[in-house]
């Protein structure tokens, strides 16, 4: 055999056991990748929009929109992506909105890479003993008639549309606010329009 | 030339040595007297490390006592535990390695104190002490002690408690309160709040902040006083401040509603105790007057920027450690020509 | 109107009210001598006399030994006991020539010397003091009519006359301006003449205002020589810093002053010159500042070469019991003595006795980057990096940043809070670079 | 070529001490600094890093004669990458949670140089049995050094070990110590710390 040859010998089969062993392992976790996401998405769908059955998908000028529904296929809320740059990683929210986009029921960070035990308590909070994600639960039944706004040191008013930003964290804190209200902003119009 | 040298081979006499008298040659009444040989100069300028140090100490006592005044005994307190942390760190480090004994050269007592003045003054006294320690064996010791450290070590400890414990780290309180009512630094409630600080208030150090950085007025006597005695090189502070001024206005001029003013930048946050005593550490910063330009105009601009842009709403610290970085280079690069280089006839 | 000087430099206490009013005291003859064959550089002077052999005054007893080179006489009448290596006050032994006085002094004059100086030729003249054995007596010993005769294609435009004097304690420069101002004056012109240059400068620190008031009304009458108060600051003497102080000319590094047409020589130089050419005086005796919080009566004194300095020290009426340190020179360049048995050389420009006031061993600190050596550097060096880099043996980074341009002033260490021995590290990597390049090109 | 009287056991033990790949090699440090924030997370990618070194390392000493020198990089590379890609799927499949927080670290373990410097020092000029026995070695004791660093930055930085609260509740985090320079100084420590020990124990 001669040298050339071998070196393509040899490498083609090594192709050959690689491709093997991945197509084997594709079909096997495949499917279970694909599962592990939608779970993901569909579990935070159900957490935003309490009460949610069921779940249409409406893409609008390229924003996804989920609408969720009760057992009599009601249509509860809406909830939808919003996206932007928090304090040193991209945040990923989803929100959940009521029908007029007035009032948010829910919010769920999706993704965050904020600054471990800081920014990461927009997510998940350890030191509060009685409720590890007090941050997003301030969004509850928040009104959103005008932008969410914070406030630090103080009390926030809920009817005021405001929430406590966290100490330490207030890039952070600030980022979800605003990421929040632009998508609120960009996405009432183009809902409420396109679906009513 | 060469005798000379020869006489004092060099590295044996780092201390004078006693040399003995001569006797065989000698050719009337020989004086039985043994002199003290060492190499020229043989007068030295009234100058020492120890006592440099303690001129540091000295001109840092206003803004101690102006700190203790606005934040109480606490504040002193604090200080005490400062000193006696990275003192006791230094002994101790010292014990350990059984190297001689440096902590007389008060070096550990400018980095105790200066680290406390860039504290808030409610923080826990272990969280001082855990902060001296890095100070003195991480910034200093570990690269080898005094003169070699390249980052300002009360700067690295202060960093490390930033990023260990940043709510205490950003926990301020109210001077002059006795229940410490928590309030945000005049820079916080620029940057998240858009409120200004009245400038009378700013100056005298009526606000929340560090313990020693709140009173522009106290670091510039200070200072002025450390200036004068020719401890603190008067170009770091002049182009840091300067610089600040400058690129703080140019926003300003921009956009005054998004951008606070020069004077606001000045006197607000750690920017004065940071001139005067940061950015002229002398082991940290560059030996060339060139250099103490380039550092003090590098450190402003990247103050600026991080106030302005960053996410945090402070950046004296790290304007300064970052220059720090660069100080080996900035020496390098600024090497004054020789005399005769340039200029000729 | 600020005075003229150079950039950087210390300023060391003075300390010349010890001896600055005191005006110079001739000493008595020493009952004996000892004459190094060497106290110039350059090459060493081969003795002419045996021993046993009877001398007089102003006999030739060391030959020049080559073109930088200088003539060694004997300094009192007598009587040679030995020809011998004795210690030397700049270090190791050498060989001296010991004279014991013996019948009448009598002084040997120079001979063949021109009727009058103004009609003698260049050559003539720079023959003389080669035979009168002047050197620089400032303290470098340079043979001096090699200085005075500039290689082909060198113009030389100024001659400077160095009477700042501006190590701390030192007068003798001071009370010769201010005593032999005439001398100082015909040496001059004498220069002038050998150098053919039109405009001389003589340049005084200020705190020698009498000095500066003396030689200007001695030097009225003469338009081409300006005396030029400068600025009390170390070390203003030095060839370079002088001037550039004056003529705001910088000589360039591994240069001389006659790269940029200057020669300069001190104040002591020009009127042991003006002695010899004039008088016939051959150099056998200068002046010497004995000084210091050591000394019990400091004086300048005129002193025979070769005398030992216990004679001298105990002319000015001996040490105090805390004497501690005996340097020969200023304190800042000066060499510290570890015998009183060294004689006085023609580079002796001072004794300084220091007491142990002065010699606590301060605690050696390390570098803290504080720049106040290179604050003082006059030559504008880092003199903490290359303090360092010599002393770990980096020589090739020493030799980037100009060790061998360090002139060894001890500004530096003069400064330096931490008390490094600054220019004795330098000193080192200056002398391990050159003996580097020795090798290299013997090979 | 080969040691062939080097003993068995240790062509194992070494990468525990003598010549473990973090500790005394420095090899790796990419991972070790990045994913070493919880116990969880470093025992994961030590286990990880495990599965295809020793996987590798089995099939390159299985057909090393085979492997023309010109391509066994490349070869290296492809059965490293293959191995490294089963570890990442099966991690997102079965553990979609570790996946998330060890984000892309694992698929670059295939450049992980700990990997490829066995397969050429090692791997691809020994027998099977002493191959894998050191593959394991080095992977042991890249993950227990994996596993110590993060459970140092776990306990100071976060009070907890492997999610359990292990400190009181009084206890202030150090953040520093999940935040990259905690873990340089970490690191610098350990080592620090096994010079020193390795010096005594020489001694």
């Amino acid at each position: 055999m001669s040298k050339s040859l071998r070196l393509i010998v040899v490498l083609t089969f090594t192709a050959l056991f690689s491709g093997a062993v991945l197509s084997v392992l594709n079909i096997y976790t495949a499917p279970r990748i694909e599962l592990n996401q939608n779970q993901t998405l569909s579990d935070a769908i159900g957490q935003v929009l309490p009460g949610e059955k069921a779940c249409d998908v409406k893409v609008i000028d390229g924003v996804t929109f989920y609408i969720g529904r009760d057992e009599k296929n009601q249509p509860i809320g809406v909830a939808f992506l919003a996206e932007g740059d928090g304090f040193q990683s991209r945040l990923k929210i989803l929100v959940g909105m009521d029908m007029a986009l007035t009032r948010i029921l829910k919010i769920k960070i999706l993704q965050q890479a904020e600054t471990p035990g800081l920014g990461t308590k927009i997510e998940n909070d350890p030191t509060n003993k009685t409720d590890a994600a007090w941050f997003t639960n301030q969004f509850n039944d928040l009104p959103v008639a005008k932008a969410i706004s914070y406030v630090k040191n103080q009390k926030p008013v809920a009817a005021e549309s405001q929430i406590q930003a966290i100490t330490g964290a207030t890039i952070s804190s600030k980022s979800v606010v605003e990421i929040i209200n632009a998508a609120i902003a960009k996405n009432r119009e183009l809902f409420l329009k396109k679906v009513k | 030339m060469e005798e000379k040298i020869q006489k004092v081979p060099a590295g044996e006499s780092q201390m004078p040595k006693v040399a003995p008298a001569k006797t065989s040659e000698s050719p009337s009444k020989p004086e039985k007297r043994a002199f003290i040989l060492s190499s020229s100069p043989h007068i030295q300028a009234e100058e020492d490390v120890a006592k440099i140090m303690r001129a540091v100490v000295y001109a840092l006592l206003p803004t101690a006592v102006f700190g203790i005044y606005f934040f109480g005994w606490r504040a002193l307190v604090m200080m005490l535990v400062g000193i006696a942390a990275a003192v006791l760190t230094e002994a101790l480090l010292n014990l350990v390695q059984k190297k001689p004994q440096t902590i007389s050269d008060g070096s550990a007592v400018v980095t105790g104190l200066l680290l406390v003045l860039t504290l808030p003054p409610s923080l826990p006294y272990w969280m001082i002490i855990v902060g001296a320690f890095v100070a003195i064996f991480i910034g200093k010791q570990l690269f080898g002690g005094l003169g070699y450290n390249i980052f300002n070590p009360a700067l690295l400890g202060r960093a490390f408690l930033q990023a260990s414990f940043p709510i205490p780290m950003t926990t301020w309180t109210m001077p002059r309160t006795i229940d410490a009512i928590t309030t945000a630094t005049p820079l916080g409630s620029f940057k998240f709040e858009k409120t200004l600080t009245p400038y009378l208030n700013l100056f005298m150090g009526n606000v929340g902040g560090c313990v020693g950085e709140t009173s522009a007025l106290a670091i510039i006597i200070g200072g002025l006083f450390l200036l004068y005695k020719k401890y603190a090189d008067w170009r770091i502070p002049v182009s840091y401040l300067t610089t600040v001024a400058i690129f703080g206005s140019l926003f300003w001029l921009i956009n005054p509603a998004k951008y606070p003013d020069p004077i606001f930048h000045l006197f607000s946050g750690g920017l004065m105790l940071g001139a005067f005593f940061m950015a002229t550490d002398m082991v940290t910063t560059p030996v060339t007057p060139k250099g103490s330009w380039i550092f003090g105009i590098g450190a402003g601009i990247i103050l600026v920027i991080i106030r302005l842009f960053g996410g945090l709403p402070e950046g004296v610290m790290y304007s300064i450690l970052l220059m720090n970085a660069f100080t080996p280079l900035i020496n390098r690069y600024t090497r004054p020509k020789f005399f005769g280089e340039a200029k000729h006839v | 109107m600020s005075l003229k000087t150079f950039a950087k430099g210390v300023h060391p206490a003075e300390f010349k009210s010890l001896s600055e009013d005191k005006p110079i005291e001739k000493m008595p003859l020493p009952s004996e001598v000892f004459i190094p064959l060497q106290q110039h550089i350059g090459a060493p002077c081969t003795p002419v006399v045996e021993k046993g052999q009877m001398v007089k005054t102003g006999q030739v007893i060391g030959k020049s030994g080559g073109f930088v080179s200088s003539t060694i006489h004997a300094t009192i009448t007598g009587k040679i006991k030995t020809i011998e290596k004795f210690p030397h006050p700049l270090g190791i032994n050498v060989p001296m020539v010991n004279i014991m006085a013996e019948g009448e002094e009598e002084l040997l004059p120079l001979e063949n010397l021109p009727e009058k100086w103004e009609n003698a030729s260049r050559e003539e003249i720079l023959d003389i003091i080669l035979r009168a054995g002047i050197v620089g007596l400032g303290g470098a010993a340079f043979p001096t009519q090699v200085k005075l005769n500039p290689p082909k294609g060198k113009s030389i435009d100024t001659f400077i006359v160095n009477g700042c004097e501006c190590e701390p304690f030192l007068t003798a420069d001071h009370r010769m301006m201010l005593e032999q101002s005439q001398e100082l004056l015909t040496g001059i012109r004498i220069i002038m003449k050998v150098l053919n240059v039109k405009r001389t400068f003589i340049g005084i620190e200020a705190n020698k205002m009498n000095a500066v008031d003396t030689l200007r009304q001695a030097t009225k009458s003469f338009s081409e020589i300006t005396v030029v108060p400068l600025k009390v600051k170390y070390p203003q003497g030095a060839e370079k810093m002088l001037i550039d102080a004056i003529l705001n000319r910088h000589v360039p590094p591994g240069g001389l002053p006659l790269d940029v047409g200057v020669v300069v020589q001190n104040v002591g130089t020009t009127i042991a010159i003006a002695q010899a050419v004039t008088a016939g005086k051959p150099l056998i005796e200068r002046v010497v500042t004995v000084t210091g919080d050591a000394i019990n009566e400091p004086k300048n004194v005129l002193v025979r070469i070769g005398t030992s300095f216990q004679q001298l020290l105990d002319f000015c009426g001996g040490l105090t019991n805390n004497a501690a340190k005996i340097i020969m020179g200023g304190p800042m360049m000066g060499v510290a003595q570890s015998s009183l048995q060294v004689p006085v050389i023609k580079a002796t420009s001072g004794i300084v006795c220091l007491s142990d006031k002065y010699t606590q061993a301060k605690p050696i600190y390390p570098c803290i980057q504080c720049g106040n050596c290179v604050s003082a550097c006059p030559m504008n060096l880092l003199p903490t990096r290359l303090a360092r880099y010599a002393e770990v043996g980096n020589l090739i980074m020493a030799e980037n940043l100009g060790i061998l341009n360090c002139i060894e002033c001890g500004s530096c260490a003069f400064v330096c809070p931490a008390h490094i021995p600054l220019v004795q590290q330098i000193r080192l990597g200056k002398l391990q670079i050159n003996e580097l390049k020795r090798k290299s090109k013997s090979i | 070529m080969v040691k062939a009287k080097t003993p068995l056991y240790r062509e194992f033990t070494k990468g525990l001490w003598r010549e473990n790949p973090i500790l005394r090699m420095v090899l790796g440090t990419c991972p070790t600094l990045a994913v070493t924030t919880t116990a969880i997370n470093g025992i994961s990618m030590g286990l990880a890093v495990l599965f295809t070194l020793v996987m590798s390392s089995l099939i390159i000493s299985l057909v090393r004669k085979q492997i023309p020198n010109e391509v066994r990089i490349a070869t290296f590379i492809v059965i490293i990458a293959t191995f490294v890609t089963v570890a990442d799927r099966t991690i997102a499949a079965f553990w979609p949670a570790v996946s998330k927080s060890l984000g892309p670290f694992v698929p670059l373990i295939v450049v992980n140089c700990i990997v490829l410097a066995r397969q050429e020092a090692f791997a691809s000029k020994n027998p099977v049995g002493r191959s894998v026995l050191d593959a394991l070695g080095m992977s042991v004791g890249f993950t227990l050094v994996l596993l110590i660093l993060a459970s140092i930055r776990e306990i100071i930085g976060s009070g907890t070990w492997f999610g359990m609260q292990i400190m009181p509740p009084t206890y202030t985090s150090w953040m520093v110590m999940v935040l990259p320079p905690g873990a340089f100084l970490m690191l610098g420590m350990l080592i620090a710390f096994s010079n020193w020990l390795n010096a005594k124990l020489e001694k």
